[in-house]
């Protein structure tokens, strides 16, 4: 389909999102450094956002009715809000895991391994 | 403008491919442009501060061609990349921290409705587009692979990331008054005498913008708060391993901040496009820039503002060269233990203000209200 | 605004600016300057501000209430015009009021005056008395087991807090409007003596005469609590004053106060309150109500008929003397706390311990106001005394006055003649009030309160720089401290009531003490029986008075210096604490005089405040009926009057002489005196033997008492219950066993299972976290497949 | 050829941009690329904002994420990342297993994206010129709890607290500054500590 002919739709921001997240989903997966870890779950916030944002957003869908309307960025902006929160923890919890590991790989935090 | 093109031009992409260069050039051009003439400023202040005359040979009287000649000189030096750095950053981190300070501009109105593109969240996009700034700072700094760089970026992390704070608490004080986050309404709010200038709407914003110039010039990291260049401790911070080209899109990249912040501050408190007094409004001039009459006034209010901003780089040029610099434990100190409470006890201030005097976010609130309940009856006419 | 509006607010405020004060201070001192420096400020600040309430108080009442020249008896029988009422209600319970009020005549106006007063001065005083406690201490009195003397905190703020508390207080049992509230305010003002005389706690004896003065009060207040639930169970209120209520149809009603159901209107004449006489005939009203007539059983008719024939009867039975032992007993309860709180015969021995206590505390609580308060108190509840108890009062204070009169003689710590002193004026106050001179006590009390205080303050003064209470240690400090002795002369003059006979010129003790002295004689002439030995102890009493005071004054600051190191080292106190001792010598002086050209001064003021009907006297106490207390204005009467005075002024004249022929000139030396008078002298300077016969007769017994419980508990009681532990063991142990085989069993089983299981799962938990975010996706994967094959939408209704 | 359509034009050019950075930071092994790409891509992400008229949640977007979240991102790489650490690279089967699971999500997110059938139909472009963005003072209202744009609100209750966000405002607020609390709390440095405790192991 041709974007530069027809109008952008739904379909176009959910693709974009499941995009993103499944790269975060991925990159969760397979980084073994925990700020690559904390990146995924960076994208995978995105994606989820993305989707309210679209939901939310007037103009990509035929009809009177907006979806979400307003609370699609108002939920996006607590994910926001929320996720830099959760960076910030993570972020703390990276540096103690350095101090007391001297390293940042997730494999060696497994002293609680069964 | 746009039309123009599109009824000689056919196809009408390219037509607006080519109104879109034509734009991005014309902001190209005043941020080189102010880039250049500041640093002549700058060499200038900086000789009379110091009982000298500065350039005067270059381009026959006040060396007015020193800036050019600047630059010739560094393209023609030999730009080195460190064995060490990380290569792909080193050269993108340079770009990065242009880009940001060019996209402020896009936001940025020179005159009532002169702006490139107009914003509803416009203050708060400056502050976000300028906040990435620092990115290329840092990445700069850590791609060079020198430790004296890191420290740099290090610290200019720090600084910039603690001064957002006071600063976007400061913006938000006009915002708070104005009910917008718009910047041509804020400047429009501040129209007619100077008395309307939000500097001296309230105690509480005359204080916020002495805080806000404080902030601005930190968060530029000019002197005093230069830190991530300090000389005298690390050999040129963040800078030193660059060069030639690269080092003169980092000195551009300042030199464009110092304007936007200062652009800021003459839109947020010093009443942007209006003068002191209101000669446009005195001989009805109008404010419609399709009329030949408001375009004279536009014409007048841009050169308000060029003289405002420009002043306002002249007062932190002047700034630089007569304060000495802090220590970054200072720096830190100023920012969280001073600034930052300050800055909240003017916003809290300001509220009360606000609220106690009619106008303000509450009047905005009904205000909006209304307007949403004339939509839902007559959305047709709301459109138009 | 009104009268009955303003008063209370005034006084209100003046009684509670203390309370703020000391919140202020308990939360805030500590951070008040240099080691709470200005909380003192605060402190002061506060009952200076109640002092002007109060003087504008007075100032409103007096022009309300004109004073007419004391025209004695002329409004015997008038209602003394009391403003009282209540500001708050703590609750109603059935008939009980448990309310915060008020009861203000001119007396209540007169004693705030007084103790604001005397309190500003001794604030004002303590600045320079306490500057030791700004800094840290070295008490060296006060020895540490290894004989190292104790290193404290300073308590300079402390010591001001307490004093605003006592403030509070004072005023507030002063300014009660119903018994409960007198009781509470009469319970925080001995917390703050409590408190006071202990403020050296770390001193062995400080801490045991605080302990002291705090048990002895309370075998007073346990009589005391008696008094008060006679009073309430007989006359089912505690209020002073008539009162406002709301009855069970809802409108509201005056109920009579005490006062007024003792002594009704018109006449005011003491008589037995219906509820008292009920009480005691409670069998003739039962017998009453079991034959009351009735028509076929109706019985509410019988209750209303019984309750007519009751209310006819209760004349007939008061006249019969039913529920008079009662009032006897509820006035003796009373006195009881009085005696207790005011130091009197058989409980006095505290009070001079309590002199361990700061100078300006013992001036201000055990002289001027808090000792005071006892004899406050039995003005106050004078209309319901009856004549026996009246005289148990003037036996006791006869008792008390002489006793500590002839203690105060040997004694030779400055500050315990004074203290002993107190001691026999308060009988003084307790015999004149006894005898039936309300004024004359009242009066006395007042007078009292400013010349003792005076006379503290100077003792302390002198202590302050010679750093000793030994008298015997001092002399010659007249030219060391010219302002303190001059002023404590004319405390000694005014309290051996220095004046002259038959003119009007005199101090303000000489007025006062002539007025009991009158009274005394009236009393004698009216029963001859009884008065001849009050009236001569009465004298002798101010003759000896005269005589210690006038020792100590010599032997302080007349003479040649006994000690060296003393007299050096004495010096003239700062001005700050000199200038309170001006103020008071002034009043000392003045006190008792009406201000010239005005009949204002503080007898016609007390005269108006004289509760009704208890002026003009009584006769015939039921169960002594030959006792007699004569109307207060007989005493007046020129002959009664010319001879007291000059009776009065001639004993205070021979002990004045004896003590400067013994001290002043030498002329004598003092220890012959002593050496032929040995055996007396041994028992005055052991105070009667009074410390050690109580220590004989109720400490030795209830420790040795308490020994024996204790062997008792030790071998009966503690056997019983280890056996009894024993014996509980057992059936534990029985218990455990059960609780082992049929309980614990199948818990444990399921436990080990659960931890079987559980060992199985671990391996899932690999500590690895890509593996469970992998897992995360499956599962989400896995959920949507399965939602989208098996979801079923009609069922959903989507 | 008619008249191009820019929104589009703008949202295949942000799309690209966002999706290849996102795949970059997967493959990138290099921490510090990572995080310039992880921004490049979030920029983007704004930029989609933007198109889909949330302006003010693009700016945020920037701020908080661009700004801020990536700052305390370099912080921590700047701390950790050194020689070995800066990268680490995981097992190849690793890399199968997260592509299948990664595939297999990406499929059924496609799937759902195209099946729903009403959400397939977008707007024309010229009503989609026409729709104009809600202005950043509905969403502070909205945040605030007042409702601008639910005035048509049917149910009566709703419309009278106008179904606003306030207590969950609230809620996110203080939640916020707990955990930067904490964060600070925990990140606090402990090394010095370490090297003493160090020192004292070895004395003995």
């Amino acid at each position: 389909m041709n974007l530069l002919a027809q109008p952008v739709g739904l379909p176009h921001y959910l693709v974009v999102s499941a995009i993103l997240f499944v790269c975060g989903v991925v990159c969760m997966a397979t980084k073994r450094n925990m700020l690559g870890v904390l990146m995924g779950i960076e994208l995978v916030l995105n994606g989820a956002n993305l989707n309210f944002v679209a939901f939310g957003s007037p103009m990509l869908r035929a009809g009177p009715s907006d979806g979400l309307g307003l609370d699609g960025q108002l939920i996006a902006l607590f994910v926001i809000v929320l996720a830099a929160a959760e960076a910030a923890v993570a972020l703390a919890i990276a540096l103690n895991f350095y101090h007391t590991h001297a390293t940042v790989d997730v494999d060696r935090g497994e002293e609680l391994k069964g | 403008m746009t039309e123009l093109l599109t009824n000689i031009l056919s196809p009408s992409w390219l037509a607006y491919a080519i109104a879109a260069a034509i734009q991005c050039a014309l902001l190209l051009v005043v941020a080189l442009a102010s880039a250049a003439v500041f640093i002549w400023l700058e060499r200038k202040v900086s000789a009379r501060i110091q009982d000298r005359l500065g350039p005067t040979r270059v381009g026959g009287r006040f060396g007015w061609l020193q800036p050019p000649a600047d630059g010739l000189k560094l393209l023609c030096k030999e730009d080195i990349i460190p064995a060490a750095a990380d290569r792909l950053l080193f050269r993108v981190a340079p770009y990065i921290s242009f880009c940001s300070a060019f996209c402020v501009f896009l936001a940025l109105p020179f005159a009532n409705g002169w702006v490139a593109l107009r914003l509803d969240v416009g203050v708060f996009f400056i502050l976000a587009v300028a906040g990435i700034e620092v990115f290329g700072v840092i990445l700069g700094g850590y791609a060079s692979g020198s430790k004296w760089s890191l420290y740099g970026a290090m610290r200019e992390a720090a600084q910039v990331v603690s001064y957002e704070v006071p600063l976007a608490l400061c913006v938000v004080v006009p915002v708070l008054l104005t009910g917008s986050m718009d910047l041509v309404e804020i400047g429009n709010r501040q129209a007619g005498w100077f008395t309307n200038w939000y500097v001296l709407h309230d105690p509480f914003t005359f204080v916020t913008f002495w805080v806000y110039a404080t902030c601005a010039v930190a968060s530029t990291n000019r002197a005093p708060f230069d830190l991530a260049e300090a000389e005298s401790e690390l050999v040129a911070g963040f800078l030193t391993e660059y060069s030639g080209f690269r080092w003169v899109i980092f000195f551009m990249a300042e030199y464009a901040s110092m304007f936007v912040v200062s652009g800021l501050a003459a839109v947020l408190f010093l009443g942007g496009w209006n003068g002191p007094i209101p000669i446009a409004g005195l001989l009805h001039l109008g404010s419609d820039p399709d009329t030949a009459t408001g375009f004279i006034a536009n014409l007048l209010g841009l050169g308000n503002f060029l003289i405002k901003t420009v002043a306002g780089v002249t007062c932190v040029i002047w700034l630089r060269w007569t304060l000495p610099r802090l220590r970054i434990d200072q720096v830190m100190t100023t920012c969280l233990k001073y600034c930052v409470p300050l800055a909240s006890a003017m916003l809290a201030g300001a509220v009360l203000w606000t609220y106690l005097c009619p106008g303000g976010l509450i009047a905005r609130a009904r205000h909006s209200l209304t307007i949403a309940a004339e939509q839902q009856h007559a959305p047709t006419q709301e459109r138009k | 605004m009104e009268l009955s509006e303003t008063l209370p607010l005034l006084l209100g405020l003046a009684w509670l600016l203390p309370l703020a004060s000391f919140v202020l201070i308990v939360f805030f001192g500590p951070r008040m300057g240099r080691g709470g420096y200005y909380a003192a400020y605060l402190a002061t600040a506060a009952i200076m501000a109640s002092f002007a309430l109060s003087v504008v108080a007075l100032a409103g009442w007096l022009a309300a209430h004109p004073l007419t020249a004391a025209a004695h008896g002329a409004h015997a029988a008038a209602a003394s015009a009391a403003v009282s009422g209540d500001w708050y209600s703590l609750g109603e319970f059935g008939p009980l009021r448990i309310t915060i009020g008020y009861y203000i005549d001119s007396l209540t106006l007169a004693m705030f005056c007084m103790v604001t007063l005397v309190a500003s001065c001794i604030h004002v005083y303590s600045f320079g008395y306490m500057h030791g406690e700004l800094s840290d201490v070295i008490d060296t009195l006060a020895p540490l087991a290894n004989g190292q003397p104790v290193r404290r905190r300073g308590r300079f703020c402390r010591f001001f807090q307490y004093l605003s508390l006592f403030c509070f207080s004072m005023l507030g049992l002063v300014v009660a409007g119903n018994v409960a509230m007198v009781f509470v305010f009469w319970e925080l003002v001995g917390i703050c003596s409590y408190l006071l005389i202990g403020f050296w706690h770390e001193r062995k004896s400080a801490s045991n005469a605080a302990n002291k003065a705090f048990i002895v009060n309370r075998v007073g207040d346990f009589g005391m609590i008696i008094g008060l639930m006679v009073l309430w169970t007989g006359m089912g209120t505690f209020s002073f004053g008539d009162y406002q209520t709301v009855n069970a149809k809802g409108d509201t009603v005056t109920k009579p106060g005490i006062f007024s159901q003792v002594r009704p209107g018109p006449n005011h004449r003491l008589q037995v309150p219906n509820g008292m006489v009920k009480m005691a005939a409670r069998r003739e009203i039962e017998k009453i109500a079991a034959h009351a007539p009735t028509i076929n059983g109706d019985l509410p008719l019988r209750r209303a008929s019984a309750a007519m024939m009751t209310w006819a009867a209760v004349k007939k039975w008061r006249a019969q003397g039913y529920g008079y032992g009662l009032l006897v007993v509820a006035g003796l309860g009373i006195f009881c706390g009085c005696v207790g709180k005011s130091a009197q015969f058989p409980l006095h021995v505290w009070l001079p311990d309590a002199m361990e206590g700061p100078t300006p505390v013992s001036a201000l609580i055990h002289a001027a106001t808090m000792v005071a308060a006892g004899v406050y108190l039995v003005g106050r509840f004078y209309p319901v005394f009856t004549p026996e108890v009246l005289l148990v009062i003037a036996c006791v204070g006869c008792i008390t006055l002489f006793l500590a009169a002839t203690i105060a003689l040997t004694a030779t710590d400055i500050k315990r003649v004074l203290a002993y002193s107190t001691v026999s004026q308060l009988g003084f106050m307790m015999l004149a009030l006894g005898l039936g001179g309300w004024l004359a006590g009242m009066f006395h009390l007042l007078t009292h309160a400013f010349f003792k205080s005076l006379l503290f303050l100077c003792s302390g003064s002198v202590i302050h720089s010679c750093g000793t209470n030994e008298m015997p240690r001092m002399g010659g400090l007249r030219k060391k401290m010219p302002y303190t002795a001059t002023t404590m002369l004319i405390g000694c003059l005014a309290i051996a009531g220095a004046g002259l006979p038959g003119t009007v010129v005199g101090l303000s003790g000489f007025f006062s003490k002539d007025y009991i002295v009158a009274q005394d004689l009236s009393f004698w002439g009216a029963n001859p029986r009884l008065g001849g030995p009050l009236y001569c102890a009465a004298l002798i009493g101010a003759g000896m008075t005269a005589f210690y005071m006038f020792r100590l004054w010599y032997m302080t600051f007349a003479g040649q210096p006994r000690d060296e190191a003393v007299h050096h080292h004495a010096h003239e106190s700062p001005r700050g604490m000199t200038v309170p001792l001006m103020i008071l010598a002034l009043l000392a002086v003045v006190a008792a005089w009406n201000v010239p050209g005005t009949n204002f001064g503080i007898e016609p003021l007390l005269t108006q405040a004289q509760p009704a009907g208890t002026a003009e006297g009584l006769a015939h106490g039921r169960m002594w009926p030959n006792v007699t207390v004569p109307a207060e204005h007989l005493s007046h009467s020129p002959a009664i009057h010319a001879r007291a005075e000059w009776a009065a002024f001639g004993t205070a004249l021979l002990g004045f002489l004896l003590a400067t022929v013994l001290y002043g000139l030498r002329k004598w030396d003092p220890e012959d005196v002593r050496r032929t008078f040995a055996p007396l002298h041994r028992f005055l300077v052991h105070k009667w033997w009074f410390d050690e016969l109580y220590a004989l007769v109720f400490v030795r017994p209830v420790l040795r008492l308490s020994g024996w419980v204790a062997i008792l508990d030790k071998q009966g009681l503690d056997w019983l219950a280890d056996n009894s532990a024993r014996a509980v063991a057992a059936v534990a142990r029985l218990d455990d066993w059960i609780d082992r085989i049929f309980v614990d069993a199948p818990v444990n089983l399921t436990a080990r299972w659960t931890y079987a299981f559980a060992l199985r799962l671990r391996v899932l938990q690999t500590g690895n976290i890509r593996q469970y975010v992998l897992w995360l996706a499956a599962g989400a994967v896995a959920l949507f497949v399965l939602m989208s094959l098996y979801w079923n939408y009609a069922v959903a209704g989507i | 050829m008619e008249a191009i359509n820019w929104h589009g034009f703008f949202f295949l050019f942000f799309a690209i941009v966002a999706c290849a950075f996102a795949m970059a930071v997967v493959v990138a092994d290099n921490i510090v690329r990572m995080a310039c790409y992880l921004v490049v891509s979030l920029g983007a992400v704004a930029g989609l904002y933007f198109l889909a008229q949330a302006e003010f949640l693009g700016a945020v977007q920037l701020m908080v994420y661009v700004g801020g979240t990536m700052v305390l991102l370099v912080f921590g790489v700047m701390l950790t990342a050194r020689g070995p650490l800066a990268s680490m690279r995981t097992g190849g089967g690793q890399w199968i297993m997260a592509a299948i699971a990664g595939g297999a999500l990406l499929a059924m997110l496609l799937q759902a994206a195209f099946s729903v059938s009403d959400w397939a139909a977008p707007k024309t472009i010229q009503e989609q010129a026409a729709v104009e963005g809600s202005p950043s003072a509905r969403l502070g209202l909205g945040l605030m709890g007042v409702r601008v744009d639910q005035l048509e609100q049917p149910n009566l209750m709703l419309r009278r607290g106008m179904s606003g966000h306030l207590l969950a405002f609230e809620i996110i607020s203080v939640h916020l500054v707990v955990v930067l609390v904490g964060a600070a709390y925990l990140a606090r440095a402990k090394r010095r500590l370490d090297h003493k405790q160090a020192k004292d192991d070895q004395r003995p």
